[in-house]
């Protein structure tokens, strides 16, 4: 038991030496074209991201604006290693996973941009959407409470006999909410094939992981307090990410119960928008934008392997065209209609008559 | 047909919607084999197997936001918790998720959670309230509370058949208190409907749960004495039926709103609330609201009996109001 | 004296009450040298030392009840929720033990909690709600809202110098909105006292927060067209001033109880039973409830937009009360 | 780390041979005088218990009634490892805790029997009673929440620098409560001079620990989720007991942060008063009752360390009249009175005037 907290840039052993971007782990098992797609989700949503952004500077997005920015890779990992069947709960920093679920970028702006054809119709914002024609739960703002829901999720699997997994996301700060003791023990004793993968970007809003909790290796506390494996696994690196989350993923639907991730990276945006994040060092900042950006790791990794620049660059080009044009189909969607206002309330309005 | 109890058909209708549909399932403490504190569930994991009749850890809001996720797969689940009283451990997941769902995105979520509450048990600050009024005027939210053996089974069967999540408020001082005979497993008590109990010309008791049983005993010698109450069964507490209240304080001219409940609390103020704005033509004397002072509810029985709504009470109220 | 903001006002209410006395601190998420999410607690932690402006884990149920502990133990802290939305997830130990503690045993906890609530600003569902009701009607908390920055400074004061649990709703659309000079140190709003904002005979408004400013504005037009309205701002949602309510409507015969929370939960049911019960003599006319329709507040700004009470809506509501 | 639920019946090595009580363990370093003092606050919670079971059944103590038979050890040892600036939160089964605070047999059936000058004013019933002038909160029914409030207790020492701890107790059930996370993990990042005591009693009601947690060795778990450090101990040894929980508050009150103790045992009654315990397995029920009644085993220590057999019975008589007396007082105290119930719902009554 450790009561130190363990530094907040270091993980495990030191970067290796240089100021280079940092390739992802060679993967010789693990299809090119799947490593492809990481890439692809992965610059959907910096792409994406980064136009929101944009936009809401502009003031064109309505309310506040989230990004998940160097953190792209954990939910790109984690879409691409559930199966159609299963279902997923993303929060704010998983827009990738959406992606890789079917989510379009058009669904996307229609939500940012408060849309009547937006995945909520314009009732919520940012990333509070789901898709549940696709298995997506929308994101509830009271952290920790996806977790039971999702656990929930998965003890309906298990009593059907369906080989189907229910994974969910929290943070460093979430992880010291009520719910995700309560969701996690639960799963634990109903052992059911839930897989929670917990982004460790080191920051909870401003205050950093070492003042969120004591002993700060994540991973190690799920397996004392929880008896829930759990992998740690560098959050900038897709590769690394993805056979984590595969192998979770994989153990949970075989019938070996819960199963959890670390995934340690670094919030490279401030909390939201307006948040300068001038409380995270800055020399954190530059290395994890210089050696360990997600995308770049990723970009390195697939040059090494011999995947031509040119091949990249194109890869680049259609998804910038992907978000242009998902951006311009929703931006041609009608505003949202107050007239409809209560439609919905109930799935089933009581009849008083 | 046989008589059973408020709690008997509690279990009847568990156990026939059970028998009835594979995708109901129960989640709560010490459900299983042995059936719950109260007994409610006694005999069904014998019957329906641990599998479908689940013990959990004490985690309320663990197994209510479990609930709610097996409930966006399609499933059924009933959460019991031991007393209401500690729904204010679940409320969260009940108010943030349960509610807001199917609004946001249309995800349903068919889940019933059984809250037992209710005096008259010596139960003290934290085993016999009435917390029903937090989850009044919840958007999203059903709230129903049985005043009757037939609508103890009725609203089960209608709550487990809801694709909204509801509230089920069962009254422990009734469980064993009132009997009536086996609802027929096709019963159900629509949602949102209000019932006339009893007809009256003179007044209007709108009440629920416990001061249903009350309402009548009380209005018995009421009655004889010459005047008429006319007594409605609010049965579903959210989103009420507002037309069954005011079309009987039509008639009436005079309302008085009855509830267990704490006065500040409870259904008392949307009731009172739709009476202030709508039935200002309709009454002849003020609304009256008989319910327990605003304190927790006090374990001692010299305190309690005090405390609690009683036939006495409530016959002074009502002669008070038909006197006005 | 210099003009500062309804949240300037809320910070110099901090900053004295830390200044004046050592057992006053804070806890809550972010709100050390960050200084929270809406700047509210900016500076403190240099000025008083983290040791008093204390950053905690997000835990609201923990946090609370640390609170409440501290307090047991003679301090005064002062909590800060991000969003008031996220008091359900501190519910339980505040309403379980904070509200009932007293009354059971007569262990004081001087705790505020400070909830930003409203909308206006593009929160959605989760970040633009008005949780009071919940708690307006709890015997053993007090609940108040200013609507104004001398109210913003004297009602926190109160709280802190209250020996009960109060819970602080403090309204995010006026933290910059609302301009006026810097209260004295020695200000104080007392706690259960309603204040008539502006005067008339013709009709009462009765609100809070939100609706303060919104009813004088509405008015300015109104009042101007030969109808005088009284706006009686309750500031104290609970326990409030029934008096006040009731007096202003004895002078006006007619009320409009105009509230930011949906229609079915706020101060609304308390306020509307208080009326049907006592006002019954006194009104000319239904009362009349202002307030958003039953759904959780929505994102899209056409939507919020409509949803919301407004100038336009309140002053149509006005009309039609005045020519009932 | 271990998926197999602990067996329930041991909990580390297996029990010496034989049939007979198991004394204590040895303890030269603990007075006699405080030995003796463990016993006397176990046996007046267990005659005031029993007393009280009796009056229960014959229908004189209203509502229902629970007891901590088989766990009076602990409540004694916290009680007497407080000092008197110390703060407690006990639950249902700790009335030795109370006695050790210096509450009397009379101020306990005062609140059993509901009378107007008991503790709670006939307001709450059962163990639901505090003593606020003795430093101790009265229980609230919400399992778990005790936890953050001790927890905000020992913050208030540490910020103004008393060297006063608070103890809080919950059981194996609660251990699976949203709030004994969020406040053991407060307590850990704010390091406080909390010290936390868990009863793992093996059952919650009705359900086994094997059922409400996966592993379910509790210290270890603590240490591996919370990293607070936490020894186990054999909670019907009251001088092990004692010695457990003596070092952690003395460590905790050294500024040495939280600490925590699990004491194993067995709720040798129901539930409550209305619950047979069937569930639980009678051979079991027959070894604790045999061979780990925590006041046969004390007393068995006593008699090996030369204790004359006079003496004990004498403490016994004592204890059994004083239990007797302060029946009697309890008796003749008056009635609640309704016309006070809503005094002291605010400590400061808003005037409206
Ligand atoms: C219960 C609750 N409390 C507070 C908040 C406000 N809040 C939103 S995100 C956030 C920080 C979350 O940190 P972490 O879990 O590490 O996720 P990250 O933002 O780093 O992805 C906070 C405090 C909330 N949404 N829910
Ligand atoms: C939040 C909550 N849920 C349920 C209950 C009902 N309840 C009272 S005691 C108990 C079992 C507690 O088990 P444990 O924590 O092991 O303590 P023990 O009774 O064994 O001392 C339950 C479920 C409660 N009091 N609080
Ligand atoms: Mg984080
Ligand atoms: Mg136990």
């Amino acid at each position: 038991m450790s009561t130190e907290p363990a530094s907040e840039t270091q993980w495990r052993e030191p970067d290796p030496p240089g100021s280079g971007v940092i390739p992802c782990v060679e993967a010789p098992a693990i299809p090119r074209e799947t490593q492809l797609e990481l890439l692809q989700l992965g610059l959907l949503q910096r792409l994406t991201e980064d136009r929101a952004m944009l936009l809401y500077r502009q003031g064109r997005i309505p309310g506040s604006y989230y990004t998940g920015r160097g953190q792209e890779a954990v939910g790109a990992a984690a879409g691409l290693c559930l199966g159609p069947d299963d279902v997923v709960a993303p929060l704010n920093r998983e827009l990738s996973c959406h992606f890789a679920r079917g989510v379009t970028v058009a669904d996307v702006f229609r939500n940012f941009l408060a849309r009547a054809t937006g995945p909520t119709r314009g009732r919520d914002g940012n990333m509070h959407f789901g898709m549940p024609a696709r298995g997506v739960f929308p994101l509830v703002s009271m952290l920790g409470v996806l977790c039971p829901v999702s656990v929930g999720a998965a003890l309906a699997f298990k009593r059907r006999g369906e080989p189907r997994v229910a994974l969910t996301f929290w943070g460093d700060g979430a992880m010291c909410t009520g719910d995700v003791h309560e969701g996690m023990n639960l799963a634990g004793v109903l052992d059911v094939p839930a897989v929670f993968v917990i982004q460790n970007n080191q920051y909870a809003y401003s205050t950093p992981t070492g003042r969120e909790m004591v002993n700060t290796n994540i991973a190690e506390r799920i397996e004392g307090g929880w008896s829930i494996p759990c992998q740690r696994v560098d959050g900038t690196d897709a590769i690394a990410a993805y056979a984590a989350i595969g192998e979770a993923v994989r153990r949970a639907r075989d019938g070996d119960g819960p199963h959890a991730v670390e995934a340690f990276s670094l919030r490279m945006h401030g909390h939201a928008a307006h948040d300068d994040a001038s409380y995270v060092p800055s020399e954190l900042l530059d290395h994890f934008a210089n050696r360990r950006d997600p995308i770049k790791r990723l970009r390195k990794r697939l040059e090494l392997d011999g995947v031509p620049q040119s091949e990249l660059d194109e890869l680049h080009a259609r998804v910038s065209d992907e978000v242009a044009e998902g951006l311009a189909e929703a931006e041609r969607a009608p505003p949202a209609d107050p007239d409809t206002i209560q439609d919905g309330v109930y799935a089933m309005p009581p009849s008083h008559a | 047909m046989s008589e059973i109890t408020y709690l008997e058909a509690i279990r009847a209708a568990l156990e026939d919607a059970m028998h009835e549909d594979e995708r109901v399932f129960m989640l709560g403490e010490d459900i299983g084999h042995f059936g719950g504190p109260f007994g409610a569930t006694k005999g069904l994991a014998e019957t329906f197997g641990t599998d479908r009749i689940i013990d959990t850890p004490i985690s309320e809001e663990g197994f209510v936001g479990a609930a709610l996720g097996a409930a966006w797969m399609g499933e059924r689940p009933i959460v019991e918790l031991q007393f209401a009283d500690f729904i204010s451990c679940a409320f969260d997941p009940i108010v943030s998720v349960g509610a807001k769902t199917h609004w946001r995105s249309g995800i349903r979520f068919p889940v019933v959670i059984r809250a037992p509450f209710g005096g008259g048990i010596r139960g003290g600050p934290f085993h016999a309230s009435c917390p029903e009024g937090w989850f009044v005027g919840v958007a999203g939210l059903k709230v129903v509370a049985p005043g009757t053996v037939e609508d103890a089974y009725g609203l089960l069967r209608s709550s487990i058949d809801d694709d909204d999540p509801v509230i089920y408020f069962e009254h422990k001082g009734l469980y064993r208190r009132l009997k009536g005979s086996r609802p027929t497993p096709a019963t159900r008590t629509p949602i949102g409907k209000a019932r006339v109990v009893q007809a009256g010309s003179d007044a209007t008791i709108v009440t629920y749960g416990a001061g249903v049983d009350l309402a009548r005993t009380a209005t018995a010698a009421t009655n004889g004495n010459g005047s008429s109450v006319e007594v409605v069964d609010l049965r579903t507490l959210w989103p009420f039926d507002e037309e069954a209240v005011l079309s009987s304080i039509d008639k009436t001219s005079r309302v008085l709103v009855l509830q267990e409940a704490a006065r500040s609390t409870g259904a008392a103020g949307v009731v009172m609330s739709l009476i202030s704005q709508h039935a200002f033509e309709l009454l002849d004397a003020p609304a009256k609201l008989h319910a327990p002072v605003d304190t927790p509810v006090p374990f001692a029985p010299e305190l309690e009996d005090a405390y609690l709504p009683s036939v006495d009470s409530l016959t002074a109220a009502l002669d008070d109001l038909l006197s006005y």
